[in-house]
């Protein structure tokens, strides 16, 4: 039998390039821990870099798709590449697997049968911190994002279950280096916590800044996992230690399935696995799982849809079901920056502040 | 009150960080005339080495002095191998070139170091912060970094103005074959500048690795505004240079942590943000443009 | 560029004809070979060599050389996604004092796509021509990046998200949803703009606009309105990066900022230079070079760019006049 | 005295503390040829700068033709008919040279916003363009880019891209300059030629070429026209020779 | 001193030198005639190492400097005023004067800005001027300058007088007849044959890159003919 083809479009150049590095790696991982083969089914991994530009990586696909006939796609990081991506290649009866991008888009109006998220919707990172903010007691806090429509969902979700003050709202520049101006006006104001969504190298800048400032011993920051991951973390050190982040994944959940894939990462790679690694890898799984069921054969997509629907594997979160719009019903968790005993930089569950968390954009979702 | 003094602070030290990023390019783009895209290629290097020598060690000054001489090797190297082929050639295809280098060398670092950045933190003796203006403290590595960059302005401006060197250099620039003819070696006078200048960048790339994310791609967002900031000065001069820096630094600095005040009392609130942030964003771009429809040869153009 | 067409059958037109014959059978020989993804491949390629032509008349022609050309080509895909997206959603653009809607046929939406970044190409070429050299990069470079953050921003348009087409635009007596039929309208652009473009160069305003190249000062004083000239070589340029810019919103059905970003226009501006500068044909090549590099090398490795990297130097330092001067020896210039 | 077709009524341009045109004023007779010497840097091309347009002056007025042209920009001043040679070499470098004849002759006929025609096979520039190469002696270089002419046929280019558009005042600012002993014969005996179809203000420093060709003179020292006149008249000045000539005018001519 | 034998200079392809061969003795004046494009500058530049040689040998004293870089030719003691004046536009007068100025020969009364000053007091008052914004001749006074401030053995001068007053350029010959009188080598190319019969010891006629006649001041003087043939006057 021919293997079953799997296309990955995914970002390996460019700054963000380790994302897309730990999500191959990941999915690599469960391919190999079955000797070539998902499911029992013997796959081959196709992997090619999008360069985080959107026109390039619909070219991928459509490589993937005529020339390799490929019929399951997955790996994309960015959200803007997702949408400009997805929503054609879906209409081509391929599958689509998400095991990153989460934008609202594709969980609500342009939901399809054919796209799954394995991972998280975007909000779920946020609406966890804002849940977390609130109950804590924190009454009055800033905001950050960059100004884009992503800095502003991020935000969205952060306020969507946070009930207190909002003494700032500040949205920089994308790409931005320099904080001080921004600091400055935030100790100005005043607030008793911080709340930021600034992605890949603006995170570190802001918090090492924000650290100079010596503002990290007086008012508490807290962001979504994207700025804590543990690639991030050997970067910023000192800077992020303490800090509580949201997140749907850490290494140290208690389950078997977790148990085995963090000690097999860092034994084939020689590090910690990241949440995005996790999500490749459990986009594997799912995978594995469904190709079991449909024996191999990709031919009947309706098959093949029933079976991924199902979700039946040992993901490494512990839970995970698929909500009506396809995106992950699971538990979201509060995390710490932490030093561990080695010297390097990590995280610490903290508390499980949402069970079974699905989203809302279900509602908006008129699945065909 | 105390906040706008503190963001005319904030706004100088960006200015003068900014100097310090475009000193090296004054000399290798101003000076000598060359369109270096891969400068902060060189900047990126001075950053990645800087950081892998002061975590080895520890010492952050152990990494500032592997990191320049680190810089200035890579520089020279890459103009005797390329630039040198090239003055001669028309500046497009520097442009060229120099863009196919940023291409090697980021991706040379991902090779080398991997795809996450990489970490650098503040010396223990600068970590402290200093209240220059009472209330307001400052982090003194930032001071620091504003007293590298005027000491690197003040040197860089005798030795061009000053110094028979820096004469040569200016000559070669315009006109390489009569400077030959009158008995200059301009072919290792150029790689030394040329090497000065990678060092500066070098020099950029540690001072900013503390602040900033070292990472593979780090030197071109800085390469863009460095170019903003000498073309809005003035190509070919050093004051120029200082100049448009300062007054980068000043109107982003100030867009940002003002428009937005502004815009409130005109505009409602949301309205207001959105536009400020936008407006804020462009500000450094509008500047440019502003001043080069005004003068289009810069502030304080260098002869030429 | 008198000389070249002019004595017949040279090595030139030898290319050029190959080159035409070439992408002529694309399509057939992609479907005998079962690689029928080449011919997305290859209209995206089109697309690009349209920008990086018009980008050669005001860069090989006239000596302009703008850090800020994908600026219309992202306006013209602008235009495009924009319009559908009003047409979907039956918004007009404007109600008073006449009613705009939006449009998705293409014989009203690429039109309104090139006049819309020729105007563009006009403001931005009035301003930005007072300066020269460096300083006109630079201003170009400003002006693209404005419009870059102010799309990035644009809520109402996607943001920094994008926009994507629904469908591509409706074209009389062609069905644009196919693939093969969407190429050889892409072919055909690439073609008219390109022969126009060479007429162009040899007319009296291609020479007028090479002389304000060589010595703007000299034109002036034979009595050249100079600026004019040079406006006008930079909004036709502005408005083939529409044109271009409109088929690319119809072959990637998207469209984001990042299409204006620097990054971008560097990357035109290397394929007009990998191609050959002034030579009009010669960004054809470089298009073609440098997205097959990118596509190639990117299967095969995932440290792609330390090859090509060194590939474009390379071409600097060895190939004369980038790669169509370089198989097309001697004088391959048109100035 | 013919009437005037160029009058210059006290020009002043300052750079910074040097006074390069100081209250200067003159009159060029319709069909003369106007000489206009003096030491170096005595402000005479940037006499001839304001004259094309090239710089404003900070005072006084520059008539042509009846018109007042003080403030009209370069271009338009060309149209009415003044052309100009440049004392550096200006030229189109990368352009054969016939191109930069051709660019030349366009110039002074009608617009060339004409964009499909190709501009060899144009009905204008075709016949026009040989004579022109004819006349400043470069037929057999006409396909050479004339970055590789020598210095004196750069000269000669330069020249003959002033005189191609029959302007009805031509400003030759140092056309004698690099050029070999027997081609200043020649080009003295061009002007000679010119002289019968155009007015002509010429800034030269090889009196030989002054003394014979010009028909009035203005003797320009520090920005100020200090003596203005016949060649005789000129010749026989003492300030003219004390600021000037030293005894170069008699050795030739006395 | 200086040793020309035989050389061939090509721009590209096109030849422009066909096998010039030129000496010039110690403290002797020659000259290059010939009408324009003839390749009298071709020569000098070959001389100077800037259009290198395809073949032949340059000997300078006992030195071969055919093959070294045109600095090194400079420093060896040639000083050159270049066709076009050439001066660095983008540096002050002082500048000018002063970036490349030495005394490496150990000459024992140098020239230096004082003397070289005197010798050109219009330059004085525009020491602080950018070299672009200075006149014609004003630069080509200071193109001289620059060559006498290296104070070479032997100077070279390609039209230098170009564009200069009449009284200027009475005293650059009458500056190049004091330095003739010292001891140094001189090599002129000028039109301005008058002035050039008075100073120089030996002529060369150059044609289509090659020299074609050869003489002193007096064969010269004694053959009209010559004249009319190859300089056409
Ligand atoms: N842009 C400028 N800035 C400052 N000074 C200038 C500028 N242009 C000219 N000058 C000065 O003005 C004076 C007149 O210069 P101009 O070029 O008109 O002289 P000229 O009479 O043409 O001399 P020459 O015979 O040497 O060519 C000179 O002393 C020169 O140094
Ligand atoms: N850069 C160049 N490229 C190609 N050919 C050149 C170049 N410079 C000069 N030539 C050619 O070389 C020949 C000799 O030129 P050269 O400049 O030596 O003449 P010259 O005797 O100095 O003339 P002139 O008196 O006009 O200065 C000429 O035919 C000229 O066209
Ligand atoms: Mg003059
Ligand atoms: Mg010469």
């Amino acid at each position: 039998l021919e293997p079953v083809k799997i296309g990955m479009i995914t970002t390996l150049s460019t700054k963000a390039g380790y994302l897309g590095e730990e999500i191959r790696d990941g999915f690599q991982l469960a391919i190999d821990q079955e000797g070539g083969k998902l499911g029992g089914i013997s796959v081959e991994l196709l992997v090619d870099d999008d360069g985080r530009k959107p026109e390039k990586a619909k070219q991928i696909a459509d490589r993937f798709i005529k020339r390799d006939k490929v019929k399951i796609l997955t790996g994309i990081v960015f959200s803007n590449v997702a949408i400009a991506v997805v929503p054609k290649v879906v209409r081509q009866d391929v599958i689509y697997v998400s095991a990153n991008a989460g934008p609202s888009l594709l969980a609500g109006k342009g939901c399809h049968k054919n796209y799954f998220n394995v991972a998280y919707q975007n909000d779920n990172i946020d609406e966890v911190v804002g849940k977390y903010v609130n109950d804590s007691g924190f009454k009055k806090v800033y905001l950050l994002a960059p100004n884009y429509p992503a800095g502003k969902d991020h935000l969205n979700g952060f306020k969507r279950y946070y009930q207190g003050d909002i003494t700032g709202e500040v949205y920089t520049k994308l790409g931005q280096s320099d904080y001080a101006a921004e600091i400055a006006a935030l100790r100005a104001a005043g607030p008793d916590a911080v709340y930021f969504f600034l992605p890949g190298g603006m995170g570190i800048n802001f918090l090492k800044q924000y650290a100079q400032a010596g503002l990290n011993q007086t008012i508490p920051v807290f962001g979504p996992a994207f700025s804590f991951d543990e690639r991030l973390l050997q970067a910023v050190k000192d800077a992020a230690l303490g800090v509580k982040n949201g997140s749907q994944w850490s290494h140290d959940l208690d389950n078997p399935a977790n148990r085995q894939f963090v000690a097999a990462f860092r034994q084939t790679y020689g590090r910690t696995p990241t949440l995005y690694a996790s999500q490749g890898y459990d986009a594997a799984r799912l995978l594995g799982s469904a190709l079991k069921q449909v024996n191999g054969d990709v031919s009947d997509l309706g098959a093949l849809r029933e079976a991924i629907r199902k979700a039946d594997f040992d993901t490494v979160r512990g839970k995970f079901a698929f909500s009506a719009n396809q995106h992950p019903i699971q538990d979201i968790y509060i995390r710490e920056v932490v030093k561990a005993a080695d010297g390097t930089y990590t995280n610490r569950t903290v508390k499980a502040v949402f069970k079974d968390h699905s989203n809302v954009y279900v509602e908006q979702c008129k699945m065909k | 009150m105390l906040l706008f003094i503190e963001q005319l602070l904030n706004g100088l030290q960006l200015g003068i960080m900014l100097f310090l990023m475009s000193a090296g390019l004054t000399l290798v783009f101003g000076i000598m005339q060359v369109i270096n895209l891969a400068h902060g290629s060189f900047y990126m290097i001075g950053a990645y080495v800087g950081a892998t020598v002061a975590a080895r060690t520890g010492s952050f000054l152990l990494g500032l002095l592997a990191a320049l001489p680190a810089s200035a090797l890579a520089g020279m190297l890459v103009e005797a191998l390329v630039l040198r082929r090239l003055y001669k050639k028309e500046h497009l295809d520097q442009v060229l070139a120099t863009f196919g280098l940023i291409m090697f060398f980021n991706e040379l670092t991902r090779i080398l170091w991997g795809r996450q950045p990489l970490f650098m933190d503040v010396p223990p003796w600068l970590s402290g912060s200093v209240e220059i203006i009472p209330g307001v403290p400052y982090p003194s590595y930032r001071i620091a970094v504003i007293s590298v960059g005027i000491i690197v302005a003040v040197l860089l401006y005798l030795l061009f103005t000053r110094t028979r060197l820096g004469m040569q250099i200016r000559a070669g620039a315009s006109n390489r074959e009569m400077a030959a003819a009158l008995g200059v070696n301009i072919r290792l006078l150029y790689t030394l500048v040329f090497g000065l200048g990678t060092l500066l960048a070098g020099l950029a790339g540690v001072m900013a690795g503390p602040i900033l994310a070292v990472e593979a791609g780090m030197g071109e967002s800085v390469l863009i505004l460095t170019f903003v900031v000498i073309v809005i000065g003035g190509i070919g001069s050093i004051r120029g240079a200082l100049v448009g820096a300062l007054l980068v630094g000043m109107v982003d600095t100030l867009g940002r942590a003002f428009l937005p005040t502004l815009l409130r009392t005109v505009f409602s609130a949301a309205y207001a943000d959105g536009v400020a942030a936008s407006l804020a964003s462009m500000s450094v771009y509008i500047l440019m443009a502003v001043i080069l429809v005004w003068r289009p040869r810069g502030l304080l153009p260098g002869a030429n | 560029m008198q000389i070249p067409l002019a004595r017949f059958p040279n090595r030139r037109t030898i290319i050029v004809a190959a080159a035409a014959l070439l992408l002529l059978a694309l399509p057939p020989i992609a479907q005998m070979i079962d690689e029928v993804y080449l011919v997305t491949l290859f209209s995206r390629i089109l697309i690009y060599a349209l920008a990086a032509v018009s980008l050669d008349l005001m860069l090989g022609l006239g000596g302009m050389v703008s850090l800020g050309h994908a600026a219309f080509f992202g306006i013209g895909a602008y235009v495009v996604c924009i319009s559908s997206f009003h047409s979907l959603e039956n918004l007009p653009f404007l109600t008073w004092p006449i009613v705009v809607g939006g449009s998705e046929n293409g014989l009203v939406v690429w039109p309104a796509a090139v006049a819309i970044s020729a105007v563009a190409a006009a403001v931005v070429g009035a301003l930005s021509l007072r300066t020269t050299g460096m300083h006109f990069i630079m201003i170009t470079l400003a002006f693209a990046q404005m419009l870059y953050y102010f799309f990035v921003s644009l809520e109402a348009y996607g943001g920094d998200d994008g926009i994507s087409l629904f469908a591509r635009n409706t074209f009389p007596g062609l069905d644009l949803a196919s693939d093969v039929q969407f190429y050889y309208l892409c072919l055909g652009a690439l073609a008219v703009f390109l022969f126009f473009s060479f007429r162009l160069a040899a007319a009296r305003f291609g020479m007028v606009v090479k002389g304000c190249r060589e010595n703007e000062r000299r034109m002036k004083s034979l009595g050249f309105p100079t600026f004019r000239y040079r406006l006008v070589c930079f909004v036709i340029a502005g408005a083939g990066a529409g044109l271009a810019g409109a088929l690319i919103a119809n072959q990637t059905e998207y469209v984001s900022p990042g299409l204006m970003h620097w990054t971008r226009s560097g990357e035109i501006l290397v394929m007009v230079l990998l191609g050959g500068m002034g030579t009009l044909f010669g960004p054809v090549l470089g298009a073609m070079a440098l997205l097959l590099a990118e596509e190639i090398l990117s299967i095969y490795t995932e440290h792609w760019m330390v090859y090509l990297g060194p590939f474009l130097v390379f071409v600097v330092l060895f190939a004369k006049r980038g790669i169509y001067g370089w198989i097309a020896g001697g004088n391959s210039t048109h100035g | 005295m013919a009437k005037p077709l160029l009058t210059v009524d006290s020009l002043v341009k300052h750079f910074g503390a040097v006074t390069a045109s100081d209250g200067f004023s003159m009159e060029i007779a319709e069909g003369e040829l106007h000489a206009l010497i003096g030491p170096n840097g005595a402000g005479k091309t940037t006499a001839l700068n304001q004259l094309c347009g090239e710089l404003l002056p900070d005072g006084g007025r520059i008539f042509f033709n009846g018109k007042e042209i003080t403030r009209r920009s370069i271009h338009r001043r060309a149209r009415l008919g003044l052309a100009r040679s440049y004392q550096i070499t200006s030229i189109f470098e990368r352009l054969t040279v016939r191109e930069n004849l051709s660019l030349a002759i366009q110039a002074h006929n009608g617009h060339s916003f004409r964009f499909w025609r190709k501009a060899v096979d144009d009905p204008v520039i075709r016949p026009a363009i040989g004579p022109a190469m004819e006349r400043v002696g470069l037929e057999e270089r006409a396909e050479i880019p004339a970055s590789h002419l020598s210095h004196g046929e750069k000269r000669q280019l330069e020249v003959g891209m002033a005189l191609v558009g029959q302007p009805k005042l031509l400003l030759l600012d140092e056309p004698y300059a690099g050029m070999g002993p027997g081609g200043a014969v020649e080009l003295t005996k061009l002007i000679r030629r010119l002289k019968t179809e155009v007015t002509i203000l010429l800034v030269e420093h090889d009196m030989g070429a002054v003394f014979s060709l010009a028909d009035r003179i203005t003797v320009l020292v520090y920005g100020k026209a200090i003596a203005s006149g016949t060649p005789q008249a000129i010749r026989n000045d003492p300030e003219v020779r004390q600021a000037y000539l030293g005894n170069e005018g008699n050795r030739c001519f006395a | 001193m200086l040793c020309v034998e035989h050389i061939e200079t090509f721009y590209g392809k096109s030849q422009a030198l066909f096998g010039v061969d030129l000496c010039i003795r110690e403290g002797e004046v020659v000259t290059l005639l010939g009408r324009n494009g003839m390749g009298k500058s071709t020569t000098v530049r070959s001389i100077m190492g800037l259009t290198p040689i395809r073949s032949g040998r340059i000997a300078f004293g006992k030195k071969e400097i055919h093959r070294l870089p045109s600095y090194a030719i400079a420093r060896s003691g040639i000083g050159l005023v270049p066709e076009g004046r050439q001066i660095f536009p983008n540096l002050t007068v002082r500048e000018n004067m002063t970036a490349t100025a030495t005394n490496r020969l150990n000459v024992p009364v140098p020239y230096t800005l004082e003397t070289v000053l005197a010798l050109f007091p219009r330059l004085a008052d525009r020491l602080n001027h950018l070299g672009n914004q200075l006149s014609g001749g004003e630069q080509q006074m200071l193109a001289v300058v620059r060559a006498l401030m290296t104070n070479p053995r032997l100077l070279i001068l390609d039209e230098a007088t170009e564009g200069l007053a009449p009284l200027i350029r009475k005293e650059i010959w009458q500056g190049m007849a004091t330095l003739k009188a010292n001891g140094h080598a001189i090599l002129v190319i000028d039109k301005n044959l008058d002035a050039l019969m008075n100073l120089a010891d030996r002529h060369c006629i150059m044609e289509n890159g090659r020299v074609v006649w050869r003489g002193t001041t007096d064969e010269l003087a004694a053959d009209e003919g010559l004249k009319s043939r190859y300089l056409g006057v």
